[in-house]
């Protein structure tokens, strides 16, 4: 981890965001109910596409051949927000939407900030493949591997936890 | 690059742990494992996860004082609003959980 | 001051508590406004009298005295916190030989509905209760967030949707105690305030019997008039049904 | 819905007193523009002073925006403090709700765009100077940030002309500020408003930490001035306790816009969960604005008393230690709300905890005056009134620490003059301390002192009359927020009750005085600058931002203002429902991130 001044600022950014990860899962968690809506399976998928391409980042900024691994993550990355979308879609349809109750609106937004937070970083590597112009990337290596680690509590208090 | 190959390598681990667990729970129709036990140990796999995505990820002990303590200090921001805020909130609503709500005759239900 | 000539044992400790706290912390805040204008008269650039060192910015005996001081006074009072914090919570019912009567409270937009569960009347913005013996409120709300707060009896608590709050008072002897609301609610919040009237027990008995037997039935019809925003004058109710209950589970999760 | 969402001409038309206040501002707004033109100095105005990354001109931008805001949010005060004291068992002149509005407006604007920007405005002009890094880290976010918080301030006064304010106090709690109890824009007015300034406060807190952490040069630590310590803290503050306030206010946008149920009085939303995150990041925001004026304090004191600080080492210390207690302490802005007696004990324990270091400090300032050669400049005399009040605003907050006297103190005029006690003595006073200590510094012109003496003593009385009156109407169990006071209301048969709001509005009246002295002071400084005039370090101070000259800085930059422009739109959309105005200013931010030009450092 470098030390230069762009890397500590968006260090502190990041550290300031899981500030406002905790204020999700706080909510939350004072908001739990108990609803069996959730597929042990589909989350499991979901968890080893962003773990994986945790690791294909790593190696974008490590190696020099950029452009796959980047690529790969790219894939990975759409591929995990295509299951969310679709996990939300089938819970809204079966009516299990956010404004169903209070659990659910909180489900949808930790979720959801995180799947921004995921598409954010997609949109943010898209433009990184397309301009070819990659020194932000040891940046997007930190954002990256900062939303698997929200993810991993993601998937422990509100997908196992709720299955259990 | 062999960095982070022991990084994937180890939170698979945890990760696998996780749901390993949770998957022979649920086979075993929540009987198999006790409940206060999985919501102690599912945890600690996911700091477990944590510290190791900090150090082989985000090569944190690479980084400079300030990383560092900025990291420690969210961590003590983090527990102190998420714990603070759950002992709080579940104080305020037992305190203010009515000890006998009793079930009201239907002809009492409000429209 | 109504706090300082309170009527009500619970009001009363609070502000026997109130006056111990400040006179605890003038021990650190007068000799504060002492050393103030002191120093700025006494080391004022005019007076050469006075000595001058510049460079003395640095005292260890000093600076231990006033890390020490100040972590002695928050020492005693914390301890003072402690007990006292305990000692007057309110949901803690008040020692007493005779069992407490329950009044269930219930906050309206800009008014205060009372109820007596067990004798079966109930007021508009206007509250009797026997003096000397224990009062135990249940308090909720079916509006916006207020305080129910008599300042001669004793401190306030939240009134809030599907929250059933607790607060034990008593009054010392008979007499008007006015009561407000201390959280914003809304354009009629000015108007949210009540009067406690405590009287004898007989003649509260008489009030009872008399309510019951004159005032308007509070069925369900004129409960739900009252939910619209309003500010209303003081009324009386005979009432039968578990109003209470019926409201709490209303917003239960 | 149709193409405007919600807004329609009825939003345009308002009852007596507000269609005075929309006039104002209408009328203020055009007057600016036509001088503007008139003089052609829009081109002056655009490259020298809107698109300029020079810290010092983006800080006198944020202390006139403070100015404005300070002036508005005054106003309302003048106006609340004299309908209380008309409406004691009469209506007053004011209705209920927008007496609602004008504490709500008042509470929002002091804090964040009065207090804030002014700190931020000192903060960019001062800290820079004394790293002796000369800029920022980020001088285009440091833009970005100045015109997101003057997007917040546009959006807030925007609530004047069209549609209203939230009329739910400063927090707006729910179930209050829900649909169902506030159906207006008013709490959408303010959520917006308050988010977009947010995110510029967060931008501007990293921006801040990282200049003090790698742009310190040779710098130690320990060899930072005071102002540049407190400084850090209050960053650190904000990185951490602003992303609260942002979810926060997040999820109230989301109940109320998409229907969710976080704060819902039905469907398991728990209001109760607002007040704890609310002050979840409400305490530490009281303390990122009293730190920088302690930070101040101690550089005033020192050069004043002409003598070294007192115990650098232990004011340091006591800095940090204030730091990470102000994130331990919130529950005693709810210690009745229902929590157990252990809860709220030690909350209430932590929260005095906090006094230990202040006191700390009062006393390293009170060693730095003994055996000092005290001049009795203006910054002083703000110093020695800094002290007195926040002296006794400190026992009345340690007194309201205690939950079982908080139980009949809560929410009480007490209340009321205890925060103002600590927010005017301590945050307003070093403002306006620094303001006076440092002008020279960038102007060459030293302040009218005998103006100056004059605004201190009608502040320092005013303050005393406007606010001690509220501590006895406190312990008579006035409340607060009482648009009027009933006949019937058992205040109404206190004695006292009338004429103590009648001291407390003459109070405001003399306030006012000393705020047309303060005017006076710098039109009158400037008028006659020759005779003003001063050189290089006037107070003959060490601070190192007194060494050398501060040159201005050449760098522009337009996407600051057009982010802050796009981002008013953005607002302007989600408040009115114009879905497409929001979709369409949501795609202008991320292209104009996307374009960002490749900064020269970058590897």
């Amino acid at each position: 981890m470098p030390t230069d001044k762009t890397t500590l600022g968006f260090w502190l950014y990041i550290m300031s965001d899981c500030v406002l990860f905790a204020s999700l899962f706080a909510t939350f968690a004072v908001l739990r109910g108990s609803e069996d809506i959730f597929s042990l399976p589909f989350v499991f998928v979901q968890t080893l596409a962003l773990l994986i391409s945790s690791f294909t980042v790593g190696l974008a900024f490590v190696t020099k051949k950029q452009n796959t691994f980047l690529i790969l993550t790219l894939l990975l990355g759409l591929g995990f927000l295509g299951l969310e979308v679709y996990e939300f879609k089938n819970l809204m349809l079966e009516g299990f939407g956010p404004s169903h109750s209070a659990y659910l609106s909180s489900f949808f937004a930790l979720v959801g900030t995180h799947g921004l937070h995921v598409a954010a970083g997609c949109l943010w590597m898209l433009v990184m493949l397309v301009t070819q112009r990659f020194y932000q990337l040891q940046r997007l290596v930190l954002f990256w591997h900062f939303l698997d680690i929200i993810w991993i509590f993601i998937f422990t208090f509100v997908y196992l936890f709720g299955i259990i | 690059m062999k960095h982070y190959f022991d990084g994937l390598i180890l939170s698979l681990l945890f990760t696998l742990l996780s749901f390993g667990l949770v998957g022979m729970h649920v086979h075993m129709n929540h009987t198999a494992i006790p409940h206060e036990l999985l919501y102690v140990v599912l945890p600690l796999f996911a700091v477990a996860q944590l510290l190791v995505q900090t150090v082989y990820f985000l090569h944190l002990p690479q980084g400079n004082g300030w990383n560092k303590f900025v990291y420690g200090f969210a961590i003590l921001i983090v527990v102190l609003v998420v714990g603070g805020s759950l002992w709080i909130m579940s104080n305020l609503q037992h305190n203010q959980s009515e000890m006998f709500i009793g079930e009201p005759s239907p002809e009492h239900q409000l429209d | 001051m109504y706090l300082l000539q309170s009527s009500g044992i619970i009001a009363s400790q609070e502000a026997s508590l109130i006056i111990q706290a400040t006179l605890l912390m003038l021990i650190v805040v007068v000799p504060v406004f002492v050393l103030l204008f002191f120093f700025a008269y006494y080391y004022r650039a005019g007076n050469h009298k006075a000595r001058y060192s510049p460079n003395w910015e640095h005292a260890k005996m000093d600076e231990l005295i006033w890390w020490a001081i100040p972590l002695e006074i928050i020492l005693v009072l914390g301890a003072l916190t402690w007990g006292s914090t305990h000692a007057l919570d309110p949901r803690k019912p008040l020692p007493s030989t005779v069992p407490a009567l329950q009044v269930e409270v219930v906050a309206l937009p800009w008014k205060w509905l009372f109820l007596y569960p067990s004798l079966g009347v109930a007021s508009l913005n206007t509250l009797e209760i026997p003096a000397n013996i224990p009062v135990e409120f249940h308090i909720t709300a079916d509006a916006p967030m207020n305080s129910f707060w008599v300042p001669q009896l004793g401190g306030q608590i939240y009134a809030m949707t599907g929250m059933d709050n607790r607060l034990n008072l008593m009054a010392d002897k008979p007499g008007d105690y006015p009561g407000y609301s201390a959280n914003y609610s809304g354009a009629g919040f000015a108007g949210m305030h009540f009067v406690v009237h405590a009287v004898a027990q007989k003649d509260f008995e008489a009030w009872v019997a008399a309510t019951a037997s004159t005032s308007p039935v509070l069925d369900q019809a004129t409960y739900s008039a009252l939910r619209a925003p309003s500010t209303e004058q003081e009324r009386t109710y005979a009432y039968r049904i578990d109003l209470y209950h019926a409201i709490l589970k209303q917003f239960g999760h | 819905m149709s193409l405007f969402g919600l807004l329609t001409p009825q939003a345009f038309i308002h009852g007596p007193i507000e269609t005075g206040a929309q006039i104002i501002v209408i009328v203020a707004v055009l007057v600016t523009v036509l001088a503007i033109t008139y003089l052609g100095r829009w081109r002056w105005l655009w490259q020298q002073w809107l698109t300029s990354l020079d810290p010092k001109r983006i800080g006198i931008m944020y202390i006139l925006l403070s100015f404005v805001m300070f002036g508005r949010g005054f106003v309302d005060a003048l106006m609340m403090k004299s309908q209380q004291a008309l409406a004691v068992g009469a209506p007053g002149y004011i209705s209920p709700d927008h007496f609602a509005q004008l504490f709500t407006a008042h509470g929002v604007i002091m804090i964040f765009f009065a207090a804030m920007a002014f700190m931020f405005g000192i903060i960019n002009l001062v800290l820079p100077l004394q790293l002796g890094s000369k800029d920022v880290a980020f001088p285009l976010l440091n833009s970005i940030s100045f015109w997101l918080t003057a997007t917040g301030a546009l959006l807030l006064n925007l609530s004047l002309v069209v549609g209203q304010f939230a009329a739910t106090g400063w927090l707006a709690y729910p179930p209050l500020s829900e649909l169902a109890y506030s159906p207006g824009v008013g709490v959408d007015y303010y959520i917006w408003a308050l988010q977009i300034a947010g995110i510029g406060t967060l931008l501007s807190g990293i921006n801040f930490l990282t200049t003090i952490a790698t742009m310190r040069g040779h710098l130690r630590l320990m060899q930072m001035p005071m102002f540049t310590w407190t400084t850090l803290g209050s960053m650190l503050l904000v990185i951490f306790a602003f992303p609260i306030l942002t979810v926060t206010l997040a999820l109230l946008a989301l109940d109320r816009t998409l229907g969710f149920h976080f704060f819902t009085t039905d469907l398991g939303g728990n209001a109760m969960m607002y007040v704890n995150l609310i002050w979840a990041w409400g305490h530490p925001e009281v303390y990122i604005l009293v730190l920088p004026a302690f930070g101040i304090f101690s550089e005033v004191v020192a050069t004043f008393s002409q003598k070294k600080l007192f115990g650098y080492t232990s004011m340091v210390v006591a800095t940090m230690l204030i730091v990470v207690l102000s994130f331990m302490v919130w529950v005693h802005h709810f210690f009745t709300m229902g929590a157990g007696a252990d809860v709220n004990a030690f909350f209430g324990i932590m929260t005095m905890a906090i006094a230990i270091p202040t006191g700390v400090k009062v006393f390293n300032w009170l060693f730095t005056m003994f055996r000092g050669r005290i001049i009795f400049a203006t910054p002083m005399l703000w110093f020695i009134g800094f002290l007195t009040t926040f002296t006794i605003g400190g026992m009345t907050g340690v007194l309201m620490s205690i939950p079982a006297a908080d139980f009949q103190l809560h929410n009480s005029l007490f209340l009321v003059a205890h925060f103002h006690n600590m927010i005017i003595g301590g945050v307003v006073f070093g403002f306006f301390a620094g303001f006076t200590y440092w002008f020279p510094k960038f102007t060459g012109i030293m302040l009218n002192e005998r103006w100056g003496k004059a605004a201190f003593w009608a502040w320092i009385v005013g303050f005393l009359m406007a606010f001690m009156p509220l501590y006895a109407l406190g312990l008579m169990g006035v409340t607060r927020r009482l648009d009027h006071i009933d006949v019937a209301s058992g205040l109404y048969t206190q004695p006292w009750a009338h004429w103590l709001f009648d001291i407390a509005a003459a109070g405001a009246a003399v306030i006012a005085l000393a705020v047309l002295f303060q005017i006076i002071q710098i039109i009158v400084s400037i008028w006659n600058k020759h005779k003003h005039h001063v050189g290089e370090n006037p107070w003959r101070s060490q601070g190192p931002e007194w060494q050398e000259p501060a040159e201005p800085l050449h760098e522009r930059s337009a996407r600051g203002v057009a982010i802050g422009a796009v981002a008013a739109l953005f607002g302007f959309g989600l408040i009115w429902h114009i879905w497409w105005l929001a979709a369409l200013a949501l795609i202008g931010i991320l292209l104009s991130l996307i374009t960002l030009p490749k900064p020269e450092y970058a590897d």
